[in-house]
């Protein structure tokens, strides 16, 4: 199982933005994608979780095994941390493990709701989720915004001894270091020229 | 609008100009305004679309020729 | 040449651009000469007396209403199955025309029953069809103003425009079954054929048709090199910018 | 697909006052028609089915727009998106959760209203029929409104203006059965176009609703 991403070109509001795109990520290897901001990084993975089509280029990873995590959590206030995991958990037809709770310290918020908890922790809840869904191939965007540097450490941790251990694959977009020892990826070099072709404009100009 | 409104607004554009309105009148019979007024409303909105359409293509292609003078300088 | 030819907005204005004042001078001129004709040379109907003249505005207002949305709606298919940008633009220029057709439909409607109703608005089945197709316009017309990505508002205003066809359809019956019907019978049954009115009547009413049918087309010719103008112009100013 | 329905139904009994919302709406529209239109019986038993009806379509409109706003701004909706669930699965489930939560409130409690507008008896049962039967509909296509317009700013004021017209044909094949049924008429075909409107939104418009949402997401 590995993650192919050949000559892709991706275009943000009709505009190519990225192009000639291409990396392997090999099963239990993660891929740290790295570039100024505004050079297409959520472009990029929202492309490769398919939430929108590529211009140009082909993705392929076996079928119904992608997970997508942005800065939005998808927590639901008014629900408790227990039901808002077990509701992501019967989503994806998965069981809801314990472990997911000390990976991710939330063992003593179990029944607090989650409009209650700090930044830090919805975070944690938010990431708990991929523990729970059981995804092989992780896409994140910046998974370790408003997190402090014991949690950024603890989810590391929980990244390369469950999931890449698994042989699970993970592509992260993020500034800091997360001391995995991934190799990284600049998009700087792959920033679309102004005149490339394939954008929804491109008819009009 | 109930009808004697219609009615009093026929009388007075009847005192506007009488001989006119009598040779209308006799041209099309009691629904003389009737008539008139769908024209008149009908034109009135055809001459409004087409007119808006022919500015609002002028004022367009006026911007495109000056953003494509712009884009040739840079 | 296949006709997808014409879906290359470039090519789309080469061609338009010179043969839009000839259409739009040709219905101008085929509208003056059927109304007048129609209002001047023919003779009154013995029921209805003069208001029967309101007939050249009203049916061809009508027939062009209706026309409109199916145009909007081929051209949504069209955009939906071959992402011909020409053809999402052609929709969004043709609306304001429909909703000008279907206002004139409206008040010709109104002002022609009113004699015999009794009154300006009759809730009569056929005019109040006319009246909700005139809400969905709007609708249409809301939703394309109301997004900013040209590309995401062609896809939403296409699947509006195929919804709301099936409901204006749906509705169209509805009405029917909610009033019995004030309305005169089909002037002209396009399906049958036979027509209810005299020749003398007949040939000024098709002239009309045509002459709306023409200027249909030429503003809706124009207006689409306009928005195609238009598109160029924002992704000029986005390259610019980029 | 019951998960996410299950979860919708907890959230709006927790958080949005649930089944009261949709509820308080329509006592209110139909409080307010005899203020407006005056008390006499007469009258009031005349224009009593319709009444119910827009009332019945007004609080169904009101809580549309919630229906993929809140879970478009936490973030769950692109969750959601790459889950294994159909989207066409989520919209589904998003019309049947707002028409418990509303519809359903509605049809209970429309004939227990009825009386304040003078209903004549033999209308009630028809009253319930015919919203048992017609505001899935009015939900199915609510969401269906909801997903065009998710996302969009003050997408509220406009799905409205998209959605009454969509409304029409359901408006009128309701309210003419409690008519007829009030005339002790027979009421079969208005109910057959009724629930005809209702059967064809729920297969289609999930379709429809799922590809706004997905060119909405994009």
């Amino acid at each position: 199982m590995t993650l192919k991403v050949s000559d892709l070109a991706v275009a943000r509001g009709g505009a190519p933005v990225l192009e000639g795109l291409s990396f392997d990520v090999a099963a239990g290897c993660a891929l740290v994608v790295r570039g100024p901001n505004g050079i297409g990084k959520t472009t990029l993975l929202r492309t490769l979780a398919g939430l929108q089509p590529a211009i140009a280029g082909t993705i392929d990873f076996p079928e119904d095994t992608a997970a997508y995590a942005s800065h939005a959590d998808g927590i639901k206030a008014q629900l408790t941390v227990v039901e808002n995991l077990a509701f992501w958990a019967d989503v994806h037809g998965a069981e809801l493990p314990d472990a997911v709770f000390e990976a991710f310290d939330l063992v003593d918020l179990r029944d607090r709701f989650a409009g209650t908890l700090s930044a830090g922790q919805k975070r944690r809840l938010g990431l708990a989720r991929l523990g729970v869904i059981g995804r092989d191939v992780l896409f994140l965007d910046e998974p370790t915004v408003s997190l402090d540097g014991f949690s950024v450490k603890m989810f590391a941790n929980w990244l390369r001894d469950v999931h890449l251990a698994r042989g699970g694959i993970a592509v992260i977009a993020t500034h800091i270091d997360l001391g995995l020892d991934a190799p990284e990826l600049d998009l700087t070099p792959f920033k679309a020229a102004p005149d490339a072709a394939g954008g929804s404009d491109e008819a009009f100009l | 609008m109930n009808l004697d409104f219609w009615s009093s607004f026929k009388d007075f554009i009847y005192e506007i100009y009488p001989p006119f309105w009598d040779a209308v009148v006799a041209f099309l019979g009691k629904y003389a305004v009737e008539v008139l007024s769908a024209y008149f409303a009908s034109i009135i909105l055809l001459v409004v679309i087409v007119v808006m359409s022919i500015r609002r293509s002028r004022r367009v292609r006026a911007q495109l020729t000056a953003v494509e003078a712009r884009k040739d300088k840079s | 040449m296949s006709i997808w030819e014409y879906a290359n907005p470039k090519k789309f204005i080469t061609t338009t651009t010179p043969i839009v004042p000839w259409v739009l001078g040709l219905s101008i001129a085929l509208l003056v000469v059927g109304l007048t004709w129609g209002f001047f040379f023919t003779p009154d109907d013995f029921r209805q007396g003069s208001t029967v003249k309101i007939i050249y505005l009203h049916v061809p207002a009508a027939l062009m209403a209706i026309n409109a949305w199916f145009v909007m709606l081929i051209a949504s298919l069209i955009w939906l199955v071959r992402r011909h940008h020409v053809s999402a633009l052609a929709a969004r220029a043709a609306a304001p025309v429909g909703i000008v057709m279907t206002l004139i439909a409206l008040i010709t409607g109104a002002i022609w029953g009113q004699p015999m109703w009794g009154t300006w608005w009759a809730w009569d089945p056929r005019l109040t069809s006319f009246l909700i197709l005139f809400l969905f316009y709007l609708g249409y017309m809301a939703l394309w103003e109301a997004i900013e990505d040209s590309d995401t508002a062609a896809d939403l205003t296409s699947v509006l425009c195929i919804v709301g066809s099936v409901f204006a359809v749906l509705s169209r019956y509805a009405v029917n079954f909610w009033n019995q019907g004030l309305h005169q019978g089909t002037t002209v049954p396009v399906a049958t054929g036979e027509r209810s009115i005299s020749d003398i009547f007949f040939v000024p009413l098709v002239m009309c048709m045509v002459g709306f049918g023409l200027l249909f087309l030429a503003l809706v010719l124009m207006r689409t090199a306009t928005e195609i103008r238009a598109r160029r112009i924002k992704a000029l100013e986005a390259r610019m910018r980029g | 697909m019951i998960a996410l329905l299950k979860r919708d139904l907890a959230l709006a009994v927790r958080a949005g006052g649930g089944f009261g919302l949709g509820l308080a709406f329509f006592l209110i529209v139909i409080v307010l028609v005899p203020l407006g239109v005056g008390p006499e019986a007469a009258l009031l038993t005349l224009i009593a089915p319709g009444m119910l009806w827009v009332a019945a379509l007004l609080a169904a409109l009101l809580s549309l727009d919630r229906i993929f706003a809140l879970d478009f701004e936490d973030g769950s909706l692109p969750l959601l998106a790459t889950s294994p669930l159909p989207l066409e699965g989520v919209a589904l489930m998003k019309g049947v959760a707002h028409w418990a939560t509303t519809g359903l409130p509605l049809t209970l409690a429309a004939p227990a209203l009825g009386f304040l507008l003078n209903l004549s008896s033999t209308a009630y049962v028809w009253l319930f029929v015919s919203l048992a039967i017609g505001t899935p509909a009015l939900s199915m296509i609510g969401t269906f409104g909801a997903a065009l317009t998710v996302g969009l700013r003050r997408g509220g004021l406009l799905m409205s203006l998209l959605v009454l017209p969509l409304y029409v044909p359901t408006l009128i094949f309701g309210a003419e059965a409690v008519r007829r049924g009030a005339d002790g008429l027979s009421t079969t075909t208005p109910l057959l176009m009724l629930a005809g409107i209702t059967l064809g939104s729920f297969a289609l418009l999930p379709f429809a609703a799922s590809a706004a949402l997905r060119v909405n997401l994009r």
